[in-house]
């Protein structure tokens, strides 16, 4: 795997519930070539009826596991994170 | 999956600003930070803000079937050499002391836990420059 | 309206410990013999959904304590319908009776306390 | 507005589910038991439970421009005779411990500041029917 | 006053900001001839376009002096929030 | 893009702290000559209200705070446009610069960061 980094892109690491202010307020944020991320309670969106995530959507296997979540995006455990972490130099925590 | 190489430092900062047991954040950080080190990843400092600083006493006692995550936090922060670092502003305004704050503002106790130290912002500054990447732990409320 | 206390969670759980919390405020309440109630709403019905494994995030699974609820004297547990429609829980679940968290509803109960 | 008239006792529970500094809860609740005792109420007990058990902190030291919410309720409580409750398993996930409890758990100190008590959810239970009216003061999160 | 209480009706206490899931909770939660109490982040409701309050709203003046906050409604000092709970027997905090 | 860190705030004042601390955090990176900026969205926008009086709820008013934001070495504070008319704050302040926070404005910084 190479280190090289997308340097205007950017990781968005969400653990907010799909109802938190927050949530839309990420994925408005998000420009095409973005990744997000799923975390922790944020999970739940992936068998939310309202919402619609984008395309680049990943989720912590930990927490949709703990949450009994299933869903069709890609999961990623924490090691899968650091990779992510490592690969974008440009990373909001929302 | 092949684990992740290694930068070479300088490394991770993480910033956790959620508290245990009214958040996930430090559970989070703390799985996050093994898989740093586990990849030969350097953590170059914890950083423990707002209710993030409730991580840091010594007096957290959860029943004995749920997880301490001070006392996981204290064992990974030992075996890794990591420093971390609780922000005295928050610190002061929560209860957190460490000695020496304890004796200048004539409280009865200190309740900051091993492996913990409490300093200003400056730290987090620092971290901006010094660190390749800093990773953010919030509360999920 | 009877005596009845109706514990409201609408938060999901494992990302806080409100819900347990509140949890712990009805088993209390069943323990001395008060009567109490509980309803799922919003995000909180995510407490019914089947499948939890609490030890994915180091934490214990919720599901279990709520298997236990009836058995603490808690006996009622109520799911708010459309919330459970909107985050895929259609089937009727064994243990909650589901509901629309309307007026009507809250007046079924003597008080109502969520954290 | 004529104050209000005092109902015979039993009198008013009020219960704290948000810290200070983290929330408004304390200092709303403050002054509506100021409130009550001013309208010639009586304020049966003080409840702290989750996050509301960090405003029992002997340890908060606010920067000395801004409000002590736990010496503001000291004063009130002393003032007024208002017994004050913590919830016990609260208290201990949370960090906040009284002699006893850090003796029992064998941590270095204990932190609750005086005038509170630690106790079971019983007692919050037994507000249920010897109180006229329990009210919640929330976290805004 | 007479200190008659409404045994229906409820007090509607509510600290939340207007975008808090609880919000529209409570406003949903509702009947006709309760009373609903802004206190704390929810007076901003009373600066928000996007919420239309019931005609039966308070809010607790404190609170809207705090955050420069006008609006339409009677305000209420704290010994006016202990005569509504005096008057509800039935209140609920959101 | 340039250096600046963008530090967010989208929690409306005197309800919890996160402004406060988000705010110590921008002045703690102009107090060592750092470049930082400031952005209120959502709720956050509040904070930008004129007539605050912290003394009601006895808290620090926190336009004061933001007064001193320049004299601190915070060279450019933003507000969200749409928030702004959300809140009935059409006026344009003197403080801040309305933008939208949509993905382009956000690549304007190297950092952004929200408690």
């Amino acid at each position: 795997m190479s280190h090289q980094t997308d340097s205007m892109l950017t990781l968005h690491i969400l653990n907010k519930a799909p109802g938190h202010p927050r949530f839309t307020a990420c994925l408005v944020g998000m420009a095409e070539g973005d990744l997000l991320l799923l975390t922790e309670n944020a999970v739940l969106a992936l068998a939310d009826d309202n919402v619609r995530l984008p395309a680049s959507t990943r989720a912590l296997a930990a927490d949709c596991k703990a949450r009994g979540i299933g869903g069709d995006v890609p999961l990623v455990d924490y090691r899968g994170m650091v990779q992510l972490t490592d690969r974008f130099s440009r990373i909001i925590s929302w | 999956m092949p684990p992740t190489e290694a930068h070479q430092a300088p490394g991770y900062t993480l910033v956790i600003t959620g508290a245990p047991y009214s958040s996930q954040a430090p559970a989070t950080a703390l799985a996050f930070c093994q898989a740093l080190v586990d990849t030969g990843h350097t953590c170059d400092r914890l950083f423990l803000y707002g209710d993030g600083v409730y991580l840091a006493s010594a007096l957290n006692t959860p029943p004995s079937d749920e997880t301490d995550w001070t006392a996981e936090w204290q064992a990974l922060l030992s075996r890794h050499r990591i420093p971390a670092v609780a922000c005295i502003a928050s610190c002061l305004r929560r209860g957190l002391l460490d000695e020496q704050e304890a004796t200048r503002y004539e409280r009865p106790a200190s309740n900051l836990a091993s492996g913990f130290d409490i300093a200003g912002l400056g730290e987090w500054v620092e971290a901006q420059s010094s660190s390749n990447r800093v990773i953010y732990f919030h509360g999920g409320a | 309206m009877d005596d009845t206390l109706l514990m409201v969670i609408d938060r999901a759980p494992y990302g806080d410990w409100q819900g347990r919390e509140a949890l712990d405020m009805a088993f209390s309440l069943a323990a001395f013999d008060r009567p109490v109630a509980l309803l799922f709403r919003g995000e909180g019905v995510n407490w019914l959904r089947p499948g939890q494994d609490g030890d994915a995030v180091r934490q214990k699974t919720v599901s279990r304590n709520l298997g236990a609820a009836r058995m603490f004297g808690v006996s009622e547990l109520y799911a708010d319908k459309a919330a459970m429609a909107r985050f895929g829980l259609t089937e009727p679940t064994p243990e909650a009776v589901s509901v629309t968290p309307d007026p009507a509803f809250y007046r079924l109960f003597h008080q109502v306390v969520q954290l």
